[in-house]
């Protein structure tokens, strides 16, 4: 039952009073996500965050938000107009309507769809575009390079993303969220299928622009990127789309790999319990993103690409190839559990054995050899 | 759409594409101050540079010629404005040198312990920024902050101001230690310690950071000799060259410290260094505190009015950044007759064009960095 | 009803958009009015019942046509007085001529035929299972087929597009 | 309900506004975008037909995946055919490359 149907009978209001309830949902969410981040990362750099905007700072999502509504609205004038004016909204439309597809408690969410997942990537995909629209038509070189990093890397990481997530539709046989989730009463597929998982997460993070992928955005180098001409309303459209984005995958990912509503206990403690689970899992994720950004510094254009192409791809169809041979086999899931387990030990053990060639800092004190000085 | 290039080049056979100029600076993130570069980019890569620099210029040298010798020091402390005990160090230096003035032993080992505590709070200053260029997301900044805070509050027990505390004279320093120093300073120490540590498991071993830095422009001692580079990036070449050693002042003969090199003189082997000499750093101050005798802290009998005669002098220190050499020029009355400052910060920037084109537009940006320049030696 | 209304302002959006990307001065607004066209031609889709095709239409155009832009940023050059090159030539009228005509021939064929089996009602849908099953069962070998065409044709643009050392 | 013929009058306005593209741009990737608007109209046709005629072996909208595959194969070709003309001739205007070979 529906609450649409409950009430009125008809279908359609039922579908508008939902889209209503998500949108609302997504606009106090991203304002909280946003203060979320601010505070923890504060906590990882030993600072405090927002304290003083209500109690313990709160407000200050909503203070900064109305701070954007209020701004003046500028254009430059060698932008392209319907370019600059339209690209804000075609990022943002994309990920809004992903938020139709995903289910936050049993057959809870906009619509239910056959092709949820494939819906998903399918329709997140489109905001590139608004982001190139945005690079080109903002009449700025630091838009521009923003805007073409973006491109490429998002084309590219479309890849692997797409991939890992067909081994583990493959697994599941269906591409149907809620039906994904349902599957995992016993065991989330993140303990199946964790090589996945770490594609997914990495492919995301490339996705979203966050770091160590935040290329496109970089403050550093390119001040802020694509946005960088944006203010006032047309900027926070950009940044809702961005952290809207971020809660989808999160939530995408939590249903996908971590049980969604289902596990554990998903079925006996009703759909509260369901709605929980979905957005503490969620928010599990993000935090994890988070983190990674609080620590991590920024990979260079390049080496982006070539971990997309010279590992990610690679590594993802293999994990497509060896599903498909478990499901043509029919071999058992523990063994197929164990060889992802192995892989997925591999792929970090490789990044993580590149990571410790780390040179001490005793090794550097100097032999004098060139100088000629002797030490007093 | 005017966002459409100025230059074009076609390299034969390849893709005739169009460059484009991208400005960077004076306002941009990751300069460092009122620093501009123009880069030519053809897509990412960098194929020229144009560096332009004196939106901070003051005039220090002929401000100095027309000042008292003790008036000076006050625009010598804003050159390089993160260690300005170095700078007033060096002038003050000069000046006790060309007019033949000795400090007190104390003097000279409250200075040298000033000065080194200096050297650390512009190489937390690195650190923590050149995190920030190389995109972490102001952690290391945050990290390099809290010791810096540390070290500024330690300054102004002592000198009454911190950043730029004109704590020396000529002849010593303003005036003795607070009573309860050796027990603060030691505190600072720990935090330091700890927060070398801590910046060093947050970069150094950072699969990403070392990615990034490591065989990022290379550089031969021959090369950094050819184009006047000093300091901690002449040291990433592997050449121990320290003028702490090779030309002692102060009491640095006495303290026993080591000079960290690096081997191939990248950008990661000029990070490192710099974390390695802040650990040195420490190791000094540490040992100006054993050593510390007592007596005044200001020679005794100093002129009211310095007058020096007849003389000319180069004194090179070891700044934070590189060789920080004073050359005065005195022909009698109160004033130098010429001054002028030899800015490491200046003369490392010269490199900078030769390092950056045929990299990427990000790099460019953690070359700047790791050169380390601070805008107020640059411009003078 | 609605579904009307709503097919008939989704088609005027198409046409639109479409007519932009054959008329338009700019070779980047002319990929964004394609941008336009196709995700229309994906609400299309939609009103057909055929979620997969409108999914791989946004999901592989979306891809191909940024691809689209960033090329023909890098390869539009500016003439000598600083303004883009005439994007149409002078066959412009031909053209216009050639396609009413093909228009016109087509829409009289569309509208002038009976097809055998329409119900004149509304499209049936078709599920995934059904489309899968068409895909890897009855059209099997073509699929594969087209596998290699895509290696094939990829490589074979590597080749083109690479850089020779005598070049 | 829209029938049928509405969707083949749309494919068909969209395939002669493709050719039109074709005949009438001088810019390769121009041309490109109106061939990609042609094999548009194309799989909407295919996929019309599927819908209207034949639901139950969906031969149509196999052809509609395999026309939007070939579409793929065809920008990526074509763009490399694009920028070799372009190396070549610092121009991607098709009038130029009247020559078959360079």
């Amino acid at each position: 039952m529906t609450f649409g149907e409950a009430f009125f009978g008809m279908s359609w209001l039922d579908a508008i009073i939902r889209i209503v309830i998500v949108v609302l949902l997504m606009t106090v969410v991203v304002v909280y996500l946003t203060y979320g981040e601010r505070k923890v990362i504060a906590r990882f750099q030993m600072r405090l965050g927002p304290t003083r905007t209500g109690p313990a700072g709160l407000l200050q999502g909503v203070a900064d938000a109305l701070k954007l509504l209020c701004k003046e609205d500028v254009r430059p004038r060698n932008a392209d107009r319907w370019v600059f004016e339209f690209a804000p909204y075609l990022t943002f439309i994309p990920v809004f309507l992903v938020l139709a597809a995903l289910p936050f408690a049993r057959d809870w969410g906009v619509r239910n769809l056959a092709l949820g997942m494939f819906f998903v990537f399918a329709v997140l995909g489109l905001n590139i575009v608004g982001v190139l629209m945005a690079g080109l038509g903002s009449g700025n070189k630091y838009a521009l390079l923003g805007g073409v990093r973006a491109a490429a890397q998002m084309i590219s990481y479309e890849i692997p993303l797409v991939v890992a997530l067909l081994a583990v539709a493959m697994l599941a046989g269906t591409l149907d969220l809620n039906a994904i989730a349902a599957m995992q009463e016993s065991r989330p597929f993140v303990l199946v299928q964790p090589l996945a998982f770490v594609i997914f997460l990495t492919a995301v993070l490339s996705e979203l622009h966050r770091a160590p992928f935040d290329i496109p955005v970089a403050e550093s180098e390119i001040v802020g990127g694509y946005f960088v001409e944006y203010s006032g309303i047309r900027w926070s459209m950009f940044q809702l789309a961005e952290y809207a984005a971020l809660w989808a995958f999160s939530i995408f990912g939590a249903v996908v790999f971590l049980g969604g509503w289902q596990f554990p206990f998903g079925d006996d403690w009703g759909w509260w319990w369901q709605l929980i689970l979905t957005l503490v899992k969620s928010l599990l994720l993000i935090l994890l993103i988070f983190w990674v950004r609080a620590t991590l510094p920024r990979l260079r254009m390049d080496q982006l690409m070539s971990f997309c192409w010279k590992a990610l791809i690679e590594v993802s169809f293999a994990l497509l190839l060896v599903n498909g041979l478990f499901l043509y086999f029919g071999w058992s899931e523990i063994i197929l559990a164990v060889v992802n387990w192995a892989g997925a030990a591999a792929f970090l053990g490789a990044i993580y054995l590149r990571a410790i060639r780390k040179p001490a800092v005793e090794n550097l004190v100097g032999a004098y050899k060139h100088a000629g000085v002797s030490p007093p | 759409m005017a966002i459409w290039p100025e230059e074009r080049t076609a390299a034969a056979g390849d893709l005739d594409t169009v460059d484009m100029t991208v400005n960077v600076g004076p306002q941009h993130p990751a300069t460092h101050g009122v620093f501009r570069m123009v880069l030519t980019v053809d897509g990412e890569r960098v194929v020229g540079c144009e560096p332009y620099i004196g939106y901070l210029h003051r005039g220090l040298e002929k401000l100095t010629e027309n000042a008292d010798y003790r008036q000076a020091m006050g625009w010598w402390d804003r050159t390089d404005y993160l260690a300005g005990m170095c700078c007033e160090g060096a002038y003050v230096m000069a000046v006790e040198r060309l007019a033949g003035i000795e400090a007190p032993e104390r003097a000279e080992y409250i200075r040298a312990l000033m000065m080194e505590l200096s050297r650390i709070n512009s190489h937390f200053m690195f650190l923590g920024a050149f995190g920030a260029d190389v995109g972490s997301f102001g952690t290391s900044f945050t990290y390099a902050w809290r010791e810096r805070e540390r070290i500024y509050d330690l300054f102004e027990e002592v000198a009454g101001d911190r950043m730029f505390p004109t704590y020396f004279r000529i002849g010593g320093v303003t005036m003795d230690l607070p009573a309860n120093f050796e027990r603060r300073c030691r505190e600072v120490l720990a935090s330091i310690r700890q927060g070398l540590e801590d910046l060093d498991g947050l970069l150094t071993g950072n699969e990403v950071f070392v990615e990034r830095c490591r065989g990022l422009t290379p550089v031969t001692p021959e090369w950094a000799i050819a184009r006047g580079v000093t300091g901690p990036m002449l040291r990433a070449t592997g050449l121990a060259w320290d003028i702490r050693k090779a030309e002692p002042y102060g009491v640095y003969p006495k303290l026993d410290f080591d000079i960290p090199t690096g081997r191939q003189g990248d950008v990661f082997d000029r990070f490192h260094v710099r974390l390695a000499e802040c650990y040195q750093s420490a190791r000094m101050v540490e040992q100006c505190l054993e050593a510390m005798p007592g007596g005044r802290v200001l020679a005794p009998k100093l002129p009211k009015t310095l007058r020096i005669n007849e003389g000319e002098l180069y004194f090179p220190t070891e700044g934070t950044k590189g060789e920080y050499g004073v050359y005065l020029m005195a022909r009698g009355g109160t004033q130098p007759y010429r001054a002028k400052l030899r800015s490491p910060s200046f003369c490392n920037l010269s490199a900078l064009r030769e390092l950056v084109v045929g990299t990427y537009v990000a790099d460019a940006i953690v070359i700047l960095g790791s050169l380390d320049i601070v805008l107020g030696e640059v411009d003078k | 009803m609605i579904t009307e209304v709503l097919w008939w302002i989704v088609a005027a959006g198409v046409v639109g958009a479409s007519a932009g990307v054959v008329l338009s001065r700019s070779v980047v607004h002319a990929a964004i009015f394609l941008i336009l066209s196709l995700a229309g031609v994906g609400a299309i889709y939609l009103f057909l019942t055929v979620e997969f095709i409108a999914l791989v239409q946004f999901l592989i155009y979306g891809g191909a046509v940024t691809v689209l832009i960033l090329l023909a940023l890098m390869l539009t050059r500016m003439g000598a007085s600083g303004r883009p090159e005439p994007l149409t030539g002078a066959q412009a009228p031909f053209g216009a001529l050639v396609a009413a005509a093909l228009m016109a021939t087509l829409i009289g064929v569309a509208v002038a035929t009976a097809w055998p089996g329409d119900l004149g009602g509304s499209p049936t849908a078709i599920s995934i299972e059904r489309i899968g099953a068409a895909l890897f069962q009855n059209y099997g070998a073509p699929f594969i087929i087209m596998a290699a065409l895509l290696l094939v044709a990829f490589v074979g643009a590597i080749v083109i597009a690479r850089q020779e050392d005598g070049d | 309900m829209v029938p049928l013929e509405n969707y083949l009058v749309l494919s068909a306005i969209l395939f002669a506004l493709g050719v039109y593209g074709v005949l009438s741009r001088r810019n390769a990737v121009l041309v490109l975008m109106s061939v990609e608007l042609m094999l548009n109209a194309v799989s909407l046709n295919f996929v019309a037909f599927a819908a209207h005629l034949d639901p139950d072996r969906a031969t149509g909208i196999v052809f509609a995946v395999f026309v939007i595959a070939v579409a793929a194969a065809e920008v990526g070709l074509a763009l490399a055919i694009v920028i070799r003309l372009f190396r070549n001739r610092s121009s991607a205007n098709v009038d130029e490359a009247a020559t078959l070979r360079w």
